[in-house]
């Protein structure tokens, strides 16, 4: 019998004024990451609502990272400060319920760090690949 | 009637669930009875009754209606009924039988629900009498006798030996299947287990609740009654004794996008719950006053009017158990209607 | 035991009413049983006299009750507070969620409160009736003698592992001025987290899977006051009314847990009031307890206005990535 | 078992034809994939409409079940289905069951009386089906009189069925208002129950009434005093239902089923229900 390969399914939150941006040079630069990676681009990494991010879970996703501004750059100032406190709770939270620390990141990355960009969709997307499908914050009605 | 000794019925278990999935009630890790699937080592509840009523066998919590496949403008509807398998409930306590008696009566009436029906009819339910009634037991308020559970099969257990008496065919069919393990025995073999039932039953604390005041055609009489504004006063509006009661049977149908089709499905519904009547352009019951009345009026009177009496409340005492803030059907019989002789 | 006396509580809720210093008071009304006891509001001095209730069963919080019952009330309303309840009572202050001025609080001690499922467990069931004087006694209908029990051994979770004796908000006090405890309550959070992620999966699957989504939890917590919840709102995408998987059933307890944390008490009123028995303190405890390790020791609700922790930041936060890199026995 | 029927389980619809009626109502007409009607049904009652994903709603059915051809469901927008619904066009496809509630008593009671109809707004929907019936058979019905008021001309509904069918037949009495005075309008202002008044209709006829509740209460009250009895009005009501059969409880006031006992109730019958519809 063919096993088929294991792709994981990205979700990358992008702020829309760095990573996003990131995400752009670093195609420009012909950097390659996984297309398995989606990105959603976000005004603010602190848009991201914990919600979406068990949401993204429930809709198949294996993994979620968010990318913001380095702390001190965020175009509002302050959000990116925000996120976190609210990532570091909530990666917390979920290791609590026995779910993987893996499957969740927050990552900084400028407009400029394209490389740094490609660099972590690819460790991510390895890291996840190591665990397998998301099994414990699956939902199976939203399985094909 | 038959009988076998207590230390053989988990010979009987295994009879029985070699030709259908058997459930009864065991002690879930938080000390609350649950309904179970009977495997070969499963040991019994000693509890009186479970947190949950058995009405998920024949009504489940969440139950998928169809689904649908949308493709540009064209819709496709996929049933997805399954075809029921056989199942056996043991140890269902005479109240929550009767509240399937309540259920049938919503359910299997024209146009009658498949869903509900094909599992009622794939489903035996072996009803056991009650030992030991707890105090918030008032089922024979509405005329339920604990002694005499119904069913397919009542059952009586002493220390020692437990009794079965079929009531209808399907209760027949499974007894005699059982026939190798069971020995015949006289029809009153039970009965001194019964005068200690009844003894109980007399020193309840609610034994003298009374249906009094209520019944169909009392609408006009306690619709608009002042009390309803004190009994509410402190509810919080959330669902817990519809989701524990025996017989509510409200429920909403939901569509659930999967991302790949539509799931519809339909869930229990509380008409304690804020949205429960909430329309496009406003609400019928806005406080929780209204919706606190809707569930009592409905159980006492509505309910009744429509049933030829019959009250949809079996006494069980569950609500009387799980309410946060302890208001139940027993305050309210007593505040409204008859009063209970101490 | 309780150490202050129903006598004590109802001579200066009808001194009050009497005077007309207050309206109405909030307090506890005596059920069908000795233990089913139910919040009300009395307005006559006779109702008082006849319903009122002070015992070990009195563990209704009322500080959420506040919210909607001043919201139009024409003078003030008594509310007795036990030093927990008034830790809620200061952040739905800080929250503005109640006027001040419409509420008169009487900080009255609390020896702890008993759980009836634990005296349960002991007697069985069938409670005639249940006596609270220096020890609990319980008579059954099927045993000849009855029970008696030490009251700190049937006590609330909670109050187990009670964090407080002192009041933080009052107009007048029934009582010597408290302390607050040194308690064990995370503990439980520590074994948990010492364990294996599997085993704390399995810890939680099998814990929610329980739930029946009758959202008590919700309706009884004091820090859930929104006038309209996520999971009421059908545009959400979430509303459910039941947990129709497991992931619905985390789904809830995560996004709850979170929307109050940084703003829970840990009044310990959702694992009271849950019908399935889900320790569903121990969500908000783990977020207390991490907000303490990462962000500095805070107690919601010990003063108002103080802003919760996560609508504040540092400029040295601790990383996400590095919550687990902590050290001790969080590395599991 | 997939061969037992089960109401719950819709019949697929497709809408053929979308008319703008007013600013916020459109009536769809909706046949079978084959072409034919869903179901047959009989005057006031109602069909489930649903589309897959947003939600099911029930609507009165407007034609009349003289049509054999199609249904149609003039639709006011305002929630998340009739949102969906407005933006729908020809060709798609919805899901229907039905029929559901207790028609108006068109063949025994109404046989042989003088009809009078009284709606407002959208609530002319579930009445076009009962006027249009009583003109298909004109003969079995005294004289029909149509009285219907709106927000403005732009808001009357079937405004050109009204004018061109129901003014022209014989026997048949429409009485038009709009609630204030605009360009174009050379008709009666004013809202309906005053309307009614200034009318004054002899108690002889069987009155038949649908609207906002604040309407239906007025004019109910205006027909009284004219010396109307409540056994002689009949009005048709609007509660959530999910279910419509009678079970999912939602509808349920006093004894009664909205979906299953009703919608259309007469004016007595109300008096015994308590004040929650």
């Amino acid at each position: 019998m063919q096993v088929k390969e294991f792709k994981p399914l990205i979700v990358a939150f992008c702020c829309n004024w760095c990573s996003y941006a990131g995400a752009d040079l670093a195609g420009n630069n012909r950097l390659n990451y996984p297309a398995d990676v989606k990105i959603i681009r976000v005004p603010c990494s602190c848009r991201v609502n914990p919600m979406f991010i068990l949401r993204a879970f429930q809709r198949g996703a294996d993994g979620v990272i968010i990318c913001g501004c380095h702390p001190g750059d965020c175009h509002y100032t302050s959000g990116n400060y925000y996120t976190r406190r609210r990532m570091a709770t909530l990666f917390s939270m979920l290791d609590f319920l026995g779910i993987e620390r893996e499957r969740t990141r927050l990552e900084w990355v400028s407009a400029a760090e394209g490389a740094k960009f490609a660099a972590t969709m690819n460790d991510f997307v390895e890291q996840v690949t190591a665990l397998g499908e998301n099994k414990r914050l699956e939902d199976l009605r939203c399985k094909r | 009637m038959r009988k076998c000794s207590l230390d053989k019925l988990d010979l009987v278990f295994a009879e029985i669930a070699k030709n259908a999935e058997l459930y009864l009630p065991v002690d879930g890790s938080d000390g609350g009875a649950v309904y179970q699937k009977w495997t070969e080592g499963t040991k019994r509840s000693e509890k009186l009754n479970t947190v949950k009523s058995p009405k998920d066998f024949f009504f489940p919590q969440t139950e998928d209606l169809m689904a649908f496949k949308t493709e540009g403008k064209s819709i496709d509807v996929i049933d997805t009924r399954k075809a029921a398998e056989d199942f056996v409930v043991f140890g269902v306590r005479a109240c929550d039988v009767k509240a399937f008696d309540v259920l049938d009566r919503v359910f299997m009436v024209e146009p009658q629900d498949s869903y509900y029906t094909t599992k009622r009819e794939h489903g035996v339910i072996i009803a056991l009498a009650c030992n030991k009634p707890s105090e918030t037991c008032f089922c024979k308020t509405f005329g339920i006798d604990p002694k005499e559970p119904m069913g397919d099969i009542s059952a009586w257990e002493t220390d020692s030996e437990i009794f079965f008496k079929a009531n209808n065919e399907k209760g027949e069919a499974l007894l005699s299947k059982l026939s190798g393990l069971l020995a015949d025995c006289a029809d009153d073999a039970a009965d001194a287990q019964k005068e200690k039932i009844d003894a109980i039953m007399d020193k309840l604390p609610l034994k003298g609740l009374t249906t009094e005041g209520f019944g169909g055609g009392k609408t006009e009489e306690l619709f608009n009654r002042p009390e309803w504004a004190e009994l509410s006063e402190s509810c919080l509006g959330c669902g817990t004794c519809t989701f524990v009661c025996p017989t509510c049977q409200c429920y909403d149908i939901k569509d659930f996008n999967t991302g790949n089709g539509v799931l519809r499905y339909r869930c229990w519904d509380s008409c304690m719950y804020s949205d429960f009547t909430k329309m496009a352009h406003g609400n019928n019951r806005l406080t929780q006053k209204e919706r606190f009345r809707q569930r009592f009026m409905h159980k006492l009177v509505y309910y009744p009017e429509n049933n030829d009496g019959l009250f949809s409340c079996v006494g069980c005492g569950r609500c009387l158990a799980k309410c946060p803030i302890s208001m139940n059907i027993a305050k309210v019989m007593k505040k409204m209607g008859g009063k209970a002789s101490e | 035991m309780q150490t202050i006396t129903r006598q004590t509580l109802l001579d200066k809720a009808v001194s009050l009413l009497n005077s007309g210093a207050v309206t109405c008071v909030l307090g506890w009304k005596k059920g069908e049983f000795d233990y089913d006891i139910t919040p009300a509001i009395f307005r006559s001095a006779e109702d008082l006299e006849a319903n009122f209730v002070w015992n070990d069963f009195c563990g209704a919080n009322f500080s959420k009750y506040l919210v909607a019952k001043t919201d139009r009330l024409d003078g003030k309303m008594l509310v007795f507070l036990k030093p927990c309840d008034t830790y809620s009572f200061n952040q739905l202050l800080t929250e503005h969620r109640f006027d001040r001025e419409k509420v008169y609080a009487v900080g009255i001690p609390c020896e702890g409160m008993a759980d009836i499922a634990k005296i349960k467990a002991i007697t069985g069931d069938g409670i005639s009736s249940i006596a609270c004087d220096e020890k609990i006694s319980v008579t059954t209908l099927y045993a000849d003698a009855p029970v008696v029990i030490d009251s700190k051994d049937v006590l609330l979770e909670r109050c187990e592992n009670c964090k407080s004796k002192k009041h933080v908000a009052y107009d007048e006090l029934l009582c010597e001025e408290g302390e607050t405890i040194d308690s064990n309550r995370f503990d439980e959070v520590a074994r948990l987290e010492a364990m294996t992620p599997d085993e704390r999966f399995a810890f939680w699957q099998n814990e929610l899977s329980r739930c029946i989504r009758c959202n008590a939890c919700r309706d009884a917590c004091p820090a859930c006051t929104c006038e309209k919840c996520v999971f009421d709102n059908p545009k959400s995408g979430v509303e459910n009314k039941a947990p129709a998987n497991s992931f619905e059933e985390k789904l809830f307890h995560i996004i709850r847990a979170y929307h109050v944390a940084g703003r829970c008490t840990d009044c310990g009123e959702c694992s009271r009031v849950c019908p399935q028995n889900i320790p569903l303190h121990l969500l908000n405890r783990k977020f207390i307890k991490d907000i303490n390790e990462f962000y500095g020791e805070y107690q919601a609700g010990e003063e108002v206005g103080s802003r919760a922790p996560l609508v504040n930041y540092t400029q040295d936060d601790i990383e996400p990535g590095d919550v687990f890199n902590r050290g001790g026995d969080n590395n599991a | 078992m997939n061969n037992v029927a089960e109401t719950l389980i819709p019949k697929i619809g497709v809408i053929t034809d979308v008319r703008i009626d007013t600013p916020d109502i459109k009536t769809f007409r909706v046949v079978t994939r084959d072409g034919k009607k869903a179901f047959d049904h009989r005057p006031g009652q109602c069909a489930m409409l649903s589309v897959p994903g947003v939600g099911e709603a029930m609507f009165s059915i407007t034609s009349s079940p003289t049509n054999e051809e199609y249904m149609e469901f003039s639709i006011k927008k305002c929630g998340c289905v009739t949102e969906w619904l407005h933006q729908a066009e020809v060709g798609q496809e919805i899901t229907i069951r039905g029929p559901y509630g207790n028609p108006f008593p068109v063949d025994d009671v109404f046989a042989g009386k003088n009809m009078l109809f009284i709606a407002g707004g959208v609530g002319l929907a579930p009445l076009r089906s009962v006027i249009n019936y009583c003109r298909h058979y004109r003969d079995r019905y005294g004289s029909i009189d149509i009285v219907y008021g709106s927000r403005s001309k732009d808001d009357l509904l079937d405004y050109k069925e009204i004018i061109d069918e129901w003014a022209t037949d014989s026997g048949v009495n429409v009485h038009l208002t709009i609630d204030n005075a605009q360009e174009g309008w050379d008709g009666h202002v004013g809202f309906v129950p005053n309307y009614v008044k200034e009318l004054g209709f002899s108690t002889d006829k069987t009155a038949v009434l649908c609207g906002p509740p604040i309407m239906i209460k007025f004019t109910l009250e205006g027909l009284c005093a004219m010396g109307f009895d409540k056994t002689q009005i009949y009005t048709t009501l609007e509660l959530r239902m999910k279910c419509g059969v009678g079970k999912c409880g939602r509808c349920n006031v006093g004894s009664k089923y909205v979906c299953k006992d009703g919608p259309v109730f007469r004016c007595d019958e109300l008096d015994e229900l308590p004040d929650e519809y």
